[in-house]
């Protein structure tokens, strides 16, 4: 059992991903001789050889098209987007074909790729490289999108990916990639020959902390805030909260969102992505849809402002702080 | 500019050329039937449209050849990629025409999509010009895992200026994938003529920009379509890496059973390029060979009348996907909860309203 | 005053922009020789020459970069999109530049551009020409959304897009293109080079039918089908319901909506495209923010199912149906 | 493959060519003094990323030349569109340096973004070649206008690979746009080598697929940049159409300061290339002609220093942008409530936190 960072659990994960199974194959810009400008896809060129850990050309739609091509004729590529506002180039292929593959072919020739792509604010960098395009992807149907938080997660959540038939996009949180070392366990826990349904259990909200007065819903980099808001709401106020890391974004854990919310009867959804039509828009309806009756406060959301992500002097601005999402719990807990 | 390779004559000024290495008679009346059997098909489903039985139809009379001559120069285990224009060509490895049919009458699932594994012909494609990536995706793999299956796709002049072209030829040029782009220039996206789509004089002329290897050939000519495709194919398959074929011809109906061209162009052009059609006039070429005789032609018409006449009763016999096929297929895997209670609603809303 | 349906009325619109203003241009595939796909812009080119109405190559993310690059220079660019699923390879375009260039030009050089997209389904069209992607863009900050659902309202809000500085996506519910004809007055109600903030006027949501005891919200094709469902609901269930045609998706007329929820105490929101992360989402989540203490029942959603927009043959199964709008206002109003 | 054009030579066996027409004396002194001016605000901005003063600096150490050349042959009237690696040319049309620094700091609004139409330069351009169609809009609007302004915009060779390249140029020859495209041939992409991303030996080369006129031009040469961009920028105003100009050269420093080239190639081949280096370069043929001695060479040292140093300090002096900075210029009109509410919420906060 050794501790490691997120980047070294995906690192683990790929690893032990083309070492199990020769389908696999992974492709980005940089990935192969600099191992990745976060160095995730580190190692791999040298101990795969470079037929199947490919730098490609600075093409990104072509990055998802070819990999598409290649899922076709039956290997199982993991590509990776440099940065997250970098996707928007391949949205197209992702839409109309990794979303419909499987639906256009009557269920015979899904897409079976996973794309990668660091995600999310708090790096300091420049434009365009702290972008939260998540719920775009959960808009669109026929993709499955999840976001792991821990390193554990990280690693079990990308070998389950690659085992799904079904395209997945990982959301990985940039800021949480080197922000602390935990246990992840040396053994795969997932055959990738043999693991269809092993992402819908990594799918499945992650209780990051216990409590029983509000349920903070969240993922991603913001997880560890809420906790900290969680502890400070505990220590200055008194209130148990809960913190709900959701994994999965699409589809999303509706059952522990609304078991969690109707039990503490208060819930406040963080994210970091635009508030306008974002992820939070859907756990809030999904709540007081299905559990109205038990809320005694409406869900409220504290997430990033609707506007582009920040020049990075103001990131911190932008970003929903522990201080934010105190303010926003207190605002739930005295309505 | 080169003039567009030509190998079927028209049996008077213009001399007709040896039949392609590698064909034999045999080949040749296959060849035939592929192109009688697209044909029939295609007016078929015209016919079908006007009547009202299917929905809008991307008809491609007269570009049969660039379909079967670059498909007859594939082996079995090739894949190809069409566009919506190549709509019924997965009926020349077997897919069954009443599928496609199913496909023009808006059925999901089964009744309108093929397997593409089944037939290795990838799915009909809509959106132009993002099925080439796939195309060089697949072949890629193929020689990542050391074998030598070949992709070939198609695209029409329109689709070369969407940036999935160039992506495309550049993977593949960079990744010497085994790809053969078939460019089917018909002159027309929709009302846009080609003197407006690009500067180039031709479309093959693009190659240069991949150090790819391209030709121009007669694509009312189902000879030249098939030669070029078959060196393309046989480099591509020994490892020299792809190829741009270029079909010049000239879309003879409207672009779709929706579009009027007389709003943009002069019916008259058109029937100046009537005569060069490959239907009649690979029959002919063969006559002039002696290997089609009438009663073999007419047998190889009776034959795919049938067979799309069999096709339009399958199609009508078959029971319309119910609304199912909206949450069937949309994950290989197992269903989320948010489809399934949508099936749920639908259900229940359908029992409400006694349907 | 002339009796036009709403492809008559943003081909007027058209007109009328390009006779008060040289700076307005028309592109897109097909625009020019034929008049569009749809024939909204028959007759341009005649009228106004082909430098300033343009048949362009076939490539949607060449058009909207183009029309920035012109915005630049001081031109005032109309681009269609030919259908709505034929928006995805502009995307970056839009996302990266269009809703950015303002920011990242200090306020100075926004993209004032706008982007027509015939949008929606129930014309039996092939696949891919028939979607709904309004609420990716609604969580884009920097763009402006707007979907006008009566013949008038198109004539105007196109006029006022055009005027507006900001990136406008003008979304055009192809379903209504030819279903009806009213009255659209013959004189131009905007001056396109003084109307800045004529668009902000029509973009609030507008009452296509009074009503006390249930506030239906929605835009487009749809709008039309509440009207017929609460016709039903009088008819059949004695409830009075209120539609509110949205007419602005972004920003949201935020008050209107909140204001009829408060007063009805129960409200549904409708629209075409699949659910999850959808607009009836953020349209919900802020009824319940802002009004919960007024609702008598959670605000439930009526819409696309999660799933790609089927083959058209079923597109009566996917479409929201007055039965449908029904079924879920009683279940709002049974609560 | 053509030898690029050189017009500066080494003082020893590579002689030097004529000076490009239409440079006067005071015109080289000029283009040497934006050399100068780019270098050492280069040179700066680098020391100060080391310092931790700004963030990750996207340094262009060698292909002065490549931006200097090409921008000296526009007219001040013309338009020019940098990416990311010419982050600094704005300052040669007079935008303060400190804007650029204030850029490179993460501010926004008027501390890091400056006026484009005040300087005729696009914004720095961060996702890779979506500049290009704009480049394209803005001479296409000019010629609709009947104006005969010329944008000019530069790229990367790992550029050329994305679709928005491909779009761009076949608008600009379809329409015959007054647009010259820059293509800066590092031979790198971060960690990709130029051989991965094209199978072309040149980028030159594919201006055919545009029928397309280019030229290749030695990158470290700013005469050899100038005199190819100013027959490409008159060509273009004279209503030519767009050219393609590959500025052959090497990137000598890291992609930016974040990145190790160590770890993908070998320092001694960019060592090779140094000598070649456009300012100390130009300076030594700008003394061999006579035009520049000692003294003005240093005085333009001098200058180049204290117009920085002052950038500098007037960066430090900048108050930081406030948290208004987010919900400003988001909208060049009225702002939308859910931002006013934003502002409010985020003031609110800070008025709690005391902050
Ligand atoms: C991405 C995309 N944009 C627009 C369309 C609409 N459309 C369908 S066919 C067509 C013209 C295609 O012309 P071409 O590539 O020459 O092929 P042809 O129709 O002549 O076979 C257009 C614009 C589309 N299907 N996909
Ligand atoms: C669309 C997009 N994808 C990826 C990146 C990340 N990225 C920044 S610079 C770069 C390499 C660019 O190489 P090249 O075009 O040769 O320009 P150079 O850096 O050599 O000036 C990459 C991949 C980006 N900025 N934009
Ligand atoms: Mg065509
Ligand atoms: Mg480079």
């Amino acid at each position: 059992m050794a501790q490691l960072n997120m980047v070294e659990a995906l690192n683990l994960g790929l690893h032990q991903a083309m070492r199990a199974d020769e389908r696999v194959v992974v492709m980005g810009e940089d990935i192969a001789s600099t191992g990745g400008v976060f160095r995730v896809t580190a190692g791999l060129k040298d101990a795969f050889g470079e037929a199947r850990v490919i730098d490609t050309p600075l093409a990104e739609s072509g990055i998802v098209g070819t990999a598409i091509g290649m899922s076709i004729y039956g290997l199982r590529p993991v590509a990776e987007v440099q940065f997250d506002a970098f996707v928007y180039p391949a949205f197209d292929q992702i839409v109309v074909h990794a979303a419909r593959y499987a639906w256009r072919s009557a269920g015979t020739t899904p897409a079976s790729i996973v794309i990668r792509i660091p995600f999310g604010g708090g790096v300091r960098a420049p434009e365009l490289h702290s972008d939260s395009p998540e719920a775009l992807f959960c808009h669109v149907p026929g993709l499955k999108v999840v976001c792991p938080t821990t390193p554990a997660d990280a690693r079990d959540v990308l070998l389950a990916a690659i085992a799904d038939p079904d395209p997945v996009i990982v959301m990985e949180p940039k800021r949480v990639y080197r922000a602390g070392r935990s246990e992840v366990p040396d053994e795969a826990p997932i055959d990738i020959a043999d693991a269809d349904g092993a992402l819908a259990e990594l799918m499945r909200a992650r209780v990051a902390r216990d409590g029983d007065d509000l349920a903070i819903v969240t993922y991603g980099a913001t997880t560890p805030l809420c906790v900290a808001a969680a502890e400070r709401l505990e220590a200055e106020h008194g209130v148990s909260a809960e913190v709900l890391d959701l994994r999965g974004l699409f589809p999303l854990d509706v059952e522990a969102i609304t078991e969690a919310a109707s039990r503490c009867g208060r819930a406040l959804v963080v994210h970091e992505a635009p508030r306008h039509a974002g992820l939070g828009a859907e756990v809030s309806s999904l709540i007081h849809e299905r559990a109205i009756l038990d809320l005694e406060a409406p869900v409220l959301r504290v997430t990033g402002f609707d506007v582009p992500f920040p020049q990075f002097a103001n990131e911190d601005d932008y970003l929903p702080s522990v201080e934010r999402i105190v303010a926003g719990a207190v605002e739930v807990l005295e309505f | 500019m080169d003039e567009p390779l030509r190998i079927i004559g028209n049996g008077t000024d213009v001399p007709d050329r040896d039949v392609p290495d590698g064909l034999t008679d045999k080949d040749l009346i296959e060849l035939y039937r592929w192109l009688v059997l697209l044909r029939t098909f295609d007016e078929r489903a015209v016919a079908l449209q006007r009547q009202g039985r299917i929905g809008t139809y991307p008809l491609y009379w007269g570009e049969e050849g660039t379909q079967a001559g670059p498909l007859y120069a594939c082996s079995d285990t090739d894949w190809v990629f069409p566009s919506y224009r190549q709509c019924a060509v997965a009926t020349l490895r077997g897919a069954p025409p009443s599928v496609i049919l199913g496909w023009c009458r808006g059925y999901g699932g089964p009744a309108g999509f093929y397997n593409p594994r089944t037939y290795r012909v990838a799915p009909i494609c809509v959106p132009i010009a993002t099925h080439l990536p796939h195309a060089v995706g697949l072949a890629w793999a193929a020689k990542i895992r050391g074998e030598d299956t070949v992709s070939l796709a198609w695209i029409g002049d329109g689709g070369t200026s969407e940036g999935d072209f160039h992506e495309a030829l550049n993977f593949a040029s960079v990744f010497k994938t085994a790809t053969v782009f078939v460019c089917v220039n018909n002159q027309w996206a929709i009302s846009t003529p080609v003197t407006r789509q690009m500067a180039t004089a031709t479309v093959a002329e693009k190659a240069a920009a991949y150090a790819m290897p391209a030709e121009r050939v007669d694509g009312f000519d189902p000879l030249a379509c098939y030669d070029a495709a078959r060196r393309a194919v046989q480099r591509a398959r020994e490892g020299g890496g792809p190829s741009l074929i270029e079909a010049f011809c000239y879309r003879l109906g409207p672009h779709g059973t929706a579009d009027d061209p007389r709003l943009y162009r002069d019916d008259r052009e058109a029937e100046r390029w009537r005569p060069l059609e490959p239907v009649g006039r690979m029959a002919s070429f063969l006559a002039r060979l002696g290997v089609l005789d009438d009663a073999t032609r007419d047998g190889i018409a009776g034959e795919a009348k049938d067979r799309v006449a069999a096709a339009v009763r399958e199609l009508e016999a078959i029971e319309p996907p119910g609304p199912e096929v909206l949450f069937d297929h949309v994950y290989a895997g197992e269903r989320p909860w948010s489809l399934e209670e949508g099936l749920r609603e639908l259900r229940a809303l359908r029992r409400r309203e006694g349907d």
